[in-house]
């Protein structure tokens, strides 16, 4: 069986188990026949809430483990095995935690911030392929513009959750994260411009499919390290950290955030980091190309490869965290516009030329 | 047309970067800093209105609490006070255990210094392997002194007593282990160009400024100002030790830094005499 | 340094050591029940309906608590607050020869709003006082302070200081104290569990309003 | 030539003593109203490095402390100033070194002298408001002073404990 997309499967369990069909006799007779159709698409959202917050739970236990044993200490240890249940526990503290709000906050625009913080870093992962034959939540045409696009609103969350504290440290903490996104997106932007002109797509499936003989790291090497810079840089990681600037800015945009609406801060950039590592992976590390195992439905094989290089990257920016310190703010702009986007465009410069002259 | 403005922002008393409780009031123009005016006096404790109505033993533990990462050091500077004000002779034996123990007191100094500084920095590692070593030097001294901070161990006319068994071995145990450790160290933090970006320029202190802001320690030999007391004034033993006066005349943060490290191996160095000549069998006194 | 007496310095055998003497009994449960008793979930589901009977509260809201209380005494975010000497130590707790990160407490967070205890540690000077009151005051609910080393309690060894406040209990409510001048980082690790088994007492209805 | 004959041969009516201190570095008592001349002198002839500015008080006088010391001739030198107790004031050295500008502060701050001509002459370690001087010998120890932050932001000194203590540990019900 070849599926177009997770839609697709869902449907095919539910039709295989006989539940579609009852469900859709029953809503033709009520006349509401779109119901089954809806009811597949909350599954799905589900899943992918589900699969975010578990990989967010998940990533949030490795940083703090690879950290620990970067710096010769253990981590946690107690909860559990290895601590593993520690995001999970974190979780229900901050859930139970109160909930302050500064007096003169601006409400409404403190309230909705960190929800206009998450909701991008979800967003992000539909056109996203996870796996071959159809794991993948659509398979949109322009899927890498989107994924640009959309990745590009969490700063507004940032913006005015730093705005509406009514904190000198939130706001020039936003400020500079706000500053920062923006310089990184163009040069990341342009990067993938080169990748786009050796495809002749935009769909991230088809970049996915055209890797299955050379990956592009080796294709575009230049492109590959300019698109690694603004992703650290875009994940908001050591030594690009400028969103939380623990030793300037107390905590950053986030400083007068607590209790749950930290919580969605903290998902947010969590759900960031993984969905840029997945954005690196699909479009340089040859998304979920990898010997295939026989035995094994290829799908979840896919899947598995997808996830490890995920990992390998996120492991690779915690490495860094442990390693570096941070770049001043002045210095991340001046590389970002200085060297990056030069760099960038330089790099679509060869690019063009290799693709019009037959090359690749 | 727009209009702009400078605003004031408060870093203080409790900040990640303060360590401890120090407050800046900066005045800031955008991101660059205009100004700052310092406020000082959240840790003042009257120390010297309790040195009234303590007698000299007395008064030592609290020279432990004035900085307390160098505790020995303190300790002597008080103890000295005292003996040239009494006239006290110390026996050779006990200032070179001084001596060591006071430059053991250093490294540890160094390695929590250059650990924050990174830690300012963004990089948490090194202040984390610096207190790995800072451990084994207070395993020392705490087999010394029963304590691991707060010492009270150099006293008037020599030491509290002399060292316990097996001090020595592992004295030299860590002597031996330490310049491999720095070695690390530098590993870790001279060739990160992060480093450089963030420390090369940074924090630039003439020697003229140095000297007459009166500037004393590796902050003026970071400004290349060759002046090491424990060579130009001598005090204690010193004078008999080899060692030398590690300065850098880039007169920033970075030489600082650099000084920081250089002067570990010395204060090893110096250490190893002391131990060698106060078990030298021709020691008299 | 040659001279010194090498026989002066008597080496202990460690395999030499007859061992079984210091050997604690250690009682075994053979029984499934008891076994999985001892595994965490279950435990927490007994020891909920021990309090809810104790308490004459629901079980249900005795489950909830407890999975609370163990969401908080598992996940305890000091704020980043030093304040003289025994702030040296509170670092050496947090690293990796005491570290503890093992208790999930290395979330050092530098903003009050998302940390739950407060460290006094060190000597609280008149003119810190209301400044640490106010960060104790910027902490949500719930909250916890330990009171570390002599200083912090009592005003240790500043006592008759013009510029010393006599112990932090003065201004903000304590609850754990920790002496010691400054308290080895394994007596702060020991306050630590101390406080865990507070919060593990201490119901959440307290701060939920669901007690009464 | 030691640095006391040239002081004296320089400045003879404003140089008082002349003694050895007893870790051995030389000491001289200076005229309170030509010590800014002096240490400008100092200054000039090599003593580049003020370690220290102290105040004492002795009970019958006040007195303030320059250890100074040369980095070229590499000797110490200390200055003594004996100041009246009712009217403890000197001229400031805070323009020749500038790094007297906080230990100034502290003098002021803590034994209560004042310095002529320095540039920013408030508390350093106490707040601004606080009454007396610590350090002298009739500071009263017997009066409590409590700090506490006003509206805006300012440190304020009262002797009212109530504004700042728990009212448990005011009834003693702690």
């Amino acid at each position: 069986m070849i599926f177009e997309n997770i839609y697709e499967i869902i449907a095919f369990i539910l039709n295989s188990a006989g539940i579609l069909q009852y469900m859709q006799s029953y809503s033709d007779a009520l006349g509401i026949s779109i119901a089954p159709k809806l009811i597949i698409i909350l599954i799905e959202t589900a899943l992918l809430l589900v699969g975010v917050a578990l990989m967010v739970m998940a990533l949030t236990w490795m940083e703090r483990k690879v950290l620990a044993h970067a710096q010769a200490r253990l981590g946690p240890m107690i909860t559990w095995y290895h601590g593993l249940l520690q995001p999970v526990i974190d979780g229900v503290k901050l859930l139970s935690k109160e909930d302050l709000m500064p007096k003169r906050a601006d409400r409404w625009i403190y309230f909705i911030a960190p929800m206009i913080a998450f909701v991008p870093a979800l967003l992000v992962f539909i056109p996203i392929p996870f796996g071959r034959d159809g794991a993948i939540i659509s398979d949109l045409p322009m899927g890498i513009l989107y994924v640009m696009a959309v990745s590009a609103i969490s700063p507004i969350g940032i913006l005015i959750g730093g705005w509406a504290s009514d904190n000198k440290y939130s706001l020039l903490g936003a400020l500079r994260a706000v500053a920062q996104d923006i310089s990184y997106e163009i040069p990341m932007v342009l990067t993938v411009i080169g990748i786009v002109l050796i495809t002749g797509s935009l769909s991230l499936q088809d970049i996915v499919l055209f890797q299955d003989k050379i990956w592009f790291v080796f294709l575009q090497p230049l492109g590959f390290i300019i698109f690694l810079v603004a992703a650290v840089a875009e994940m908001a990681r050591i030594p690009f950290d400028l969103h939380e600037s623990e030793s300037e800015f107390v905590a950053g945009f986030f400083t007068e955030y607590s209790g749950m609406k930290f919580a969605f801060f903290f998902l947010a950039e969590y759900a960031h980091l993984f969905s840029i590592a997945a954005i690196m992976t699909t479009l340089y590390f040859g998304g979920w190309h990898g010997p295939m195992i026989p035995m094994i439905p290829p799908i979840i094989t896919s899947i598995g490869w997808f996830t490890l290089k995920v990992l390998v990257i996120i492991f690779f920016t915690m490495w860094l965290r442990a390693t570096v310190p941070r770049v001043r703010v002045d210095q991340i702009l001046d590389i970002g516009w200085k060297v990056m986007i030069p760099l960038a465009l330089f790099n679509v410069f060869i690019t063009g030329l290799l693709v019009a002259g037959g090359v690749l | 047309m727009a209009r702009t403005e400078e605003y004031q922002l408060n870093v203080g008393p409790v900040h990640p970067s303060t360590h401890g409780v120090l407050r800046f009031v900066l005045t800031m123009d955008g991101e660059t800093i205009k100004d700052t005016e310092m406020v000082l006096g959240q840790l003042h404790r009257g120390i010297e209105k309790i040195a009234e109505s303590r007698s000299y033993l007395q008064f030592i533990p609290y020279t432990d609490r004035l900085d307390y990462i160098s505790g020995m050091t303190n300790n002597y500077g008080f103890t000295k006070a005292v003996e040239d004000l009494a006239g006290i002779t110390v026996p050779k034996k006990a200032e070179y255990l001084r001596v060591f123990v006071m430059e053991l007191n250093r490294i540890v100094n160094h390695l929590v210094c250059i650990g924050s500084l990174l830690l300012d920095l963004g990089a948490a590692t090194m202040i984390i392997y610096g207190f790995r070593e800072r451990h084994k030097v207070l395993d020392l001294f705490e087999s010394l002194c029963g304590a691991r901070m707060t010492f009270n161990y150099i006293r008037p006319g020599g030491v509290r007593g002399d060292i316990p068994e097996g001090f020595i071995d592992n004295a030299k145990e860590f002597l031996r282990d330490m310049p491999k450790r720095i070695g690390d160290y530098a590993q870790l933090i001279n060739d990160n160009e992060i480093v450089h970006m963030r420390m090369k320029g940074v924090g630039m202190l003439s020697p003229e400024d140095a000297i007459n802001y009166g500037v004393t320690g590796p902050m003026l030999r970071g400004s290349g100002v060759s002046y090491d007391i424990r060579k130009d004034d001598p005090y204690s033993v010193y004078e008999e030790l080899d060692f030398k006066a590690c300065t850098r005349p880039e007169c920033d943060t970075y030489a600082r830094y650099i000084v920081r490290m250089d002067e570990m191996y010395e204060s090893l160095y110096i250490a190893e005499q002391a131990l060698k000549r106060r078990w030298h069998p021709t020691l008299q006194g | 340094m040659d001279s010194v007496d090498k026989d002066k310095v008597t080496v202990i055998d460690a395999t030499k050591i007859d061992t079984s003497k210091y050997k604690r009994e250690v009682k075994r449960e053979d029984d499934a029940a008891s076994q999985l008793k001892s595994t965490g979930l279950l435990n927490t589901l007994v020891y909920a309906k021990d309090r809810a009977e104790k308490r004459d509260q629901n079980v249900i809201l005795a489950l909830v608590d407890q999975v609370v209380n163990w969401g908080r005494l598992c996940s305890i975010w000091p704020v980043t607050s030093g304040l003289a000497c025994c702030a040296i130590e509170m670092m050496s707790m947090s690293m990796g020869h005491y570290d503890i990160a093992r208790f999930g407490s290395e979330v050092f967070r530098a903003t009050p709003r998302q940390s739950d205890l407060l460290f006094v540690a060190g000597t609280v000077s008149k003119r810190m006082a209301p400044r640490l009151k106010r960060l104790y005051e910027q902490m949500p609910e719930p909250k916890w302070v330990i009171a570390v080393g002599s200083c912090a309690i009592s005003g240790g060894p500043f006592v008759d200081s013009y510029a010393v406040l006599t112990g932090v209990d003065k201004i903000i409510p304590v609850d754990i104290y920790v002496p010691g001048c400054p308290p080895r980082p394994e007596a702060w690790l020991y306050s630590m569990i101390q406080l865990r088994k507070l919060i593990k007492e201490e119901g959440v209805g307290i701060t939920w309003g669901l007690d009464k | 030539m030691s640095i006391q004959s040239e002081l004296k041969t320089r400045f003879n009516d404003a140089v008082i003593e002349v003694y050895v201190q007893k870790d051995g570095k030389p000491g001289v008592v200076v005229a309170p109203e030509s010590l800014a001349e002096v240490c400008r002198f100092l200054h000039d002839s090599g003593f580049d490095h003020l370690s220290l500015i102290s105040g004492t008080d002795r009970v019958e006088w006040l007195e303030v402390i320059y250890h100074i010391w040369s980095y070229t001739r590499k000797e110490n030198v200390v200055l003594k100033v004996k100041l009246d107790r009712d009217k403890p004031v000197v001229d400031s050295v805070a323009s020749v070194w500038r790094g007297a500008n906080w230990m100034e502060r502290e003098t002021y701050d803590l034994v209560g002298i004042r310095f002529n001509g320095h540039p920013n002459l408030r508390r350093i370690l106490l707040p601004d408001p606080w009454e007396g001087h610590p350090l002298r010998r009739d500071y009263d120890m017997s009066v409590d002073q409590y700090v506490y932050i006003d509206e805006d932001g300012k440190d304020v000194v009262t002797t009212d404990a109530s504004k700042l203590l728990r009212e448990e540990a005011l009834h003693g019900k702690n």
